[in-house]
């Protein structure tokens, strides 16, 4: 009997994740892949493989119906669609399970409760769940959200309706700025999700985002496994995450799984979703949103409670329940950093490009999950997430330590990367002492780490040392003009000597 | 062999000599490197110094003499120069020196949205285009005042990184 | 105030494991190197590195002066012995004392106390701790031996004295090898322990070797951390290892952890440190001997356990406590496969040489420890380890599926590798279930895993296509006529298609 | 392009033709297998068959046509032969039956003991040398049964793969 197939309505690393479950469950792995991705990692490391269009998500990856026919014509039975793309779209689901494939996911109507942020807010308050002021519908126009602000207050947070993943969200400080703001982010919903509603909200400053892990079953158990710390985002964009969060005492702990645990059991809630809710200073707690898949950073959760969630929500859509009667103990402390492809010295400025020379930290308490090897090109056309690091430690100063190891041992040429971001990141006094807001990183400024001396005086040395090679070889004809090796992708440099910035 | 160092920012050139067996010995800014150098395989060095310090770095050296190096944890970027180079560029003036005259795309994207037009006079830091790249809208600035002599794109249209978005009109500042 | 250093004195994957716990620690690593290891991974990740002579280890790695003086020069405080080489050497901790230095394992008396298999037999007996029946003494001659084994019987096991690690012992069956055997484990004796002196013991067939983690610090406590299956033996070399034994009961287990702490006390022990056991079929277990220092093993106890073993010997040996009051709970269960660089192919033969593409397995529940990376060179001189796969798993199913994923995952290139070996041994019925001995894999055959027929004719259209490509740009005259990439110090291929076996 | 396939052990050949754009078409034993095919960089491709089935092979062809395949995690090893080269073989009477006049160094290594003479007569599988590689004692043994002629190494001495240990006399079976 051959093995039932499972395809990922993906890319990137989460595809490469995907398939590392369905390796551990004895599924064979069926991707789907854009004109940009025929060389991705995802395609190479899965059994099938079918090409759905040319680079641009909305010709191929959001393209349900050439994702339905891949799935009939490999014979995939089940179908996980990952997050981002049609991850939270009731729709699609409805529509794979019509077409007779298992969906890895919550139903389609959990999906469709919790998918409209302003449905979502409505049930949530039904249930009794406290939520933040808000819209209760999407604006028509820039003047009912002016009208919103002036009867709330400002500064306004402006969201797609049908956004998550810190994609399509927007600041609105005053009055002035509401009909740009407006059209931005209608336009990037409309880009992302293909639904270009918004509405806006109240945005409680000094606020924490902390979100709880939920998992339900077809039995009706609904278990949350601890909170997550993501409060520093950039440009509404989580950078870094913990579990747990050095802000949540036990007591608030579980007062926060129980409300998570009650919006999941409003909605029928069954497989991996993520209650997200600001923390204020206070202490009080308001929920955000839900989001009905699995999350990027999940990781941090399974490396502390010991679980394998995607291998969770495969099981559970198969019929099967979850592995776990009660809440696994939670151990020690990780970390998670996404690395981008960007470039901290230019505004963090997108940058794709193919990659060189890549060496990934290893070594106890690492896990790297990425989409991509050395010789891969990262596409200008899909998010900039390369990989993700992840760290596990017995306690958050050790977490850390081992977060600073693995960011100094890695490499990765060719394109800009993050890591010099986080280097300095995780040594600031505040970051340290957990004493941060999702609007920290707003006003904080990147400066690069400073190493000895000796160090920036080795890499003049190397450089020199190297082009003397080159310069030998040159003249005895034993090379072409310009140098080898895999580096030379990289742009010139930039910014002042020694430290690039 | 002799190179100029030039750091961007750093009016003041420094200068490097080295000498290489395996053994080496560098002089930077008057004080001397010296120990035992290894290129692991192209582009990655090991030095071990005499004081037994030991340096992994990863070095790009392009043919217009730029650098992009990366040593514990860091990045670095310089530009080296021969002694030939070197003159070559003294006598032009050198690189830096040069007015920009257009906007040019610092990376591959797609070109949403066009914020000026021939004709705008533009100040320093004022948006004049946005690109979506990766999923973000970023918007490209005026690298200085000036008069907009053309724009050379469209909205919709894709873009690779080193063309020319905007002309500036000559002197128009 | 600049932090610490710890001289290293070993190299390869050991080596760098201990640089990471540094880097955890904020510690500077200092590395020593032999002339075949200037480029190594040890090297190029130490802030330090000291040249101590030619490749062969007896005019390097073993070379006590050496090691020293590097330490002194580069005003290292610690030292780290590692495992092999000097790590069980009494007199070289003596002198690393005597140096000021801190030596990061147990007091020079607890290592020669154990160190030797006799005195160390002695003191065990005396502590009422069961061992297998063998002699007191080394033996003078082979004479000896055979009236040992008339004595007590054939088989005999004979064992170098100052060894460990599974290196210099050598089975004898009948009194007409003994003479032949005593020789040759001698002459190996020597070379890897600068030490000639060997004994015989009683070989128990059928028993597997189960061996207790113990970890002591200078407050006297002495606790112990599970135990660890290591039954797969190759040339009485481990090849697997697991935590926990499924061959263990909770009761035994607690047994055995009782005698391995007496053990430990009996010799004050302070450090981590193993106890090693025959456990019969019977039930019955029998110590065989103590390995003073940290063991290749030792990442599946920290998987399971959430300790850092490295760490806390460093600690201790700052004179701190470890982090524990009491042993931490287990965690689900973990697997080592040791990737040695031999060819499954003929015979498990070394092979040497350049490592060219390399992929590591990543994600979820896997830890890779290796010693080198792409384009490094494995060089003849040392023992042919160069990387190990740990996986953890909720249960030891979840790790077995794991450990297959991470070897199907893996690619190293350029070099043979014990990766198919592991793969068909993963798939055999009796190591699932656990039925296994200490001569398991005596009798056990490798076949390679047969996979899928698309695969070889996949394979074998690749080539046509390289080749392909390859004539057509010589055609053009691109290319030179050697075919480029990185494979090329592959041999040529053995073994009849399909598979290579 | 035509290829002629051998495969140690099996006395038949097989035949491989392949036609390419990116989209390939492959013969083998009859069976077609066609569908896309990409070079993900030297030596790496990525096969997706018209079925959808996707398979990554990393291939070395050596120059003498022998190929080392790697693929879901399994080794392969074959020889492939071009038109012009398999003629050249099928002329000399193939590679493999020749009946071996000596014994090589599988791997690189040091000499420990000796243990056959000029003049020994010795059977297959009877150890002739001790070599230590990588810490390990390596029985080599006799390849057939024969007559010593020559020992062409003695102990203490390092050797490389392929050097020659001992050479036979000629017929001395």
């Amino acid at each position: 009997m051959s093995p039932p197939r499972l395809l990922i309505a993906n890319r990137g690393e989460i595809a490469v994740r995907i398939i590392r479950a369905c390796r551990d469950l004895g599924i064979s792995p069926v991707a789907v892949y854009s004109e940009a991705d025929r060389g991705a990692l995802h395609v190479r490391l899965s059994d099938y493989a079918v090409p759905i269009g040319p680079p641009p998500a909305r010709e191929s990856y959001l393209v349900a119906d050439r994702i339905l026919a891949a799935a009939k014509a490999t014979g995939a039975t089940l179908l996980h669609p990952g997050f981002g793309f049609l991850s939270e779209n009731a729709d699609f689901a409805r529509r794979a399970i019509d077409a007779g494939l298992v969906w890895v996911g919550p139903a389609p109507a959990s999906i469709a409760a919790m998918g409209s942020k302003t449905e979502s807010r409505q049930r949530m308050i039904a249930a009794g769940v406290p939520v933040v002021p808000g819209m209760t519908t999407p604006a028509e126009s820039a003047g009912e959200i002016a009208a919103f602000g002036r009867e709330n207050g400002f500064p306004l947070l402006l969201k797609a309706a049908a956004g998550g993943g810190g994609k399509g969200m927007r600041v609105v400080r005053s009055e002035p700025e509401v009909p740009e703001a407006f059209e931005r982010t209608r336009s990037e919903a409309k880009s992302y999700f293909a639904d270009d509603r918004v509405y806006a909200e109240l945005l409680v400053e000094g606020a924490r985002h902390v979100e709880v892990q939920i998992l339900g079953d077809a039995t009706g158990r609904v278990l949350a496994l601890g909170e997550r710390e993501c409060s520093l985002q950039r440009r509404h964009q989580k950078v870094l995450e913990e579990c747990p969060s050095a802000a949540v005492s036990p007591d608030l702990r579980a007062r926060m799984e129980s409300v998570a645990v009650a919006a999941g059991k409003a909605v029928d809630y069954v497989s991996a979703g993520t209650v997200e809710f600001l923390l204020a200073k206070d202490g009080r707690f308001f929920f955000l949103e839900m989001n009905t898949r699995i999350q990027v950073e999940h990781p941090v959760t399974e490396m502390v409670y010991g679980v394998d969630l995607v291998v969770e929500m495969i099981r559970i859509a198969q019929g099967g329940e979850m592995s776990m009667k009660e809440k696994p103990a939670a151990r020690g402390h990780a970390i998670q950093c996404r690395i981008y492809a960007e470039d901290p010295a230019r505004g963090f400025a997108p940058s794709p490009g193919r990659i060189g020379r890549l060496r990934r930290p290893q070594g106890p308490g690492i896990r790297v999950d990425s989409g991509v090897e050395d010789g891969d090109v990262v596409p200008l056309d899909y998010d900039p997430m390369v990989a993700k690091f992840i760290v596990w430690g017995k306690d958050r100063d050790e977490a850390f330590r081992r977060m600073r190891r693995a960011l100094s041992e890695a490499r990765i040429e060719g394109i800009e990367t993050s890591i010099p971001f986080f280097l300095s990141l995780l040594d600031d006094p505040d970051v340290v002492a957990n004493r941060v807001s999702t609007q920290f990183l707003d006003d904080w400024t990147w400066e690069p780490h400073r190493p000895p001396d000796d160090v920036a005086a080795a890499s003049v040395v190397a450089a020199a040392l190297s082009a003397m090679e080159a310069s030998r070889k040159r003249r005895k004809g034993t090379v072409p003009e310009a140098p080898a090796g895999g580096l030379s992708a990289w742009r010139n440099a930039r910014g002042p000597f020694g430290v690039r910035e | 062999m002799k190179f100029q160092v030039r750091v961007p920012g750093e009016s003041a050139g420094r200068e490097v000599v080295v000498t290489a067996g395996p053994a080496f010995e560098a002089t930077l800014d008057g004080a001397v490197l010296s120990g035992d150098a290894l290129e692991v395989r192209p582009g990655i060095w090991s030095l071990v110094t005499v004081g037994g310090r030991q340096i992994e770095v990863s070095v790009d050296v392009g043919k217009d003499g730029a650098v992009r190096a990366a040593a514990a944890g860091t990045l670095f970027g310089f530009e080296l120069l021969d002694a030939l180079t070197a003159r070559a560029l003294l006598a032009t003036g050198g690189r830096t020196a040069r007015k920009a005259r257009h906007v040019v795309a610092a990376m591959p994207g797609r070109v949403l949205r066009v914020l000026a037009s021939p004709g705008d006079r533009v100040a320093q830091g004022q948006p004049v285009l946005v690109l979506e790249a990766m999923k973000m809208e970023n918007e490209v600035k005026a690298p200085r005042d000036g008069v907009v002599a053309s724009v050379e794109v469209a909205a919709g249209q894709a873009v690779s990184a080193g063309d020319v978005l905007l002309r500036f009109e000559a002197g128009g500042e």
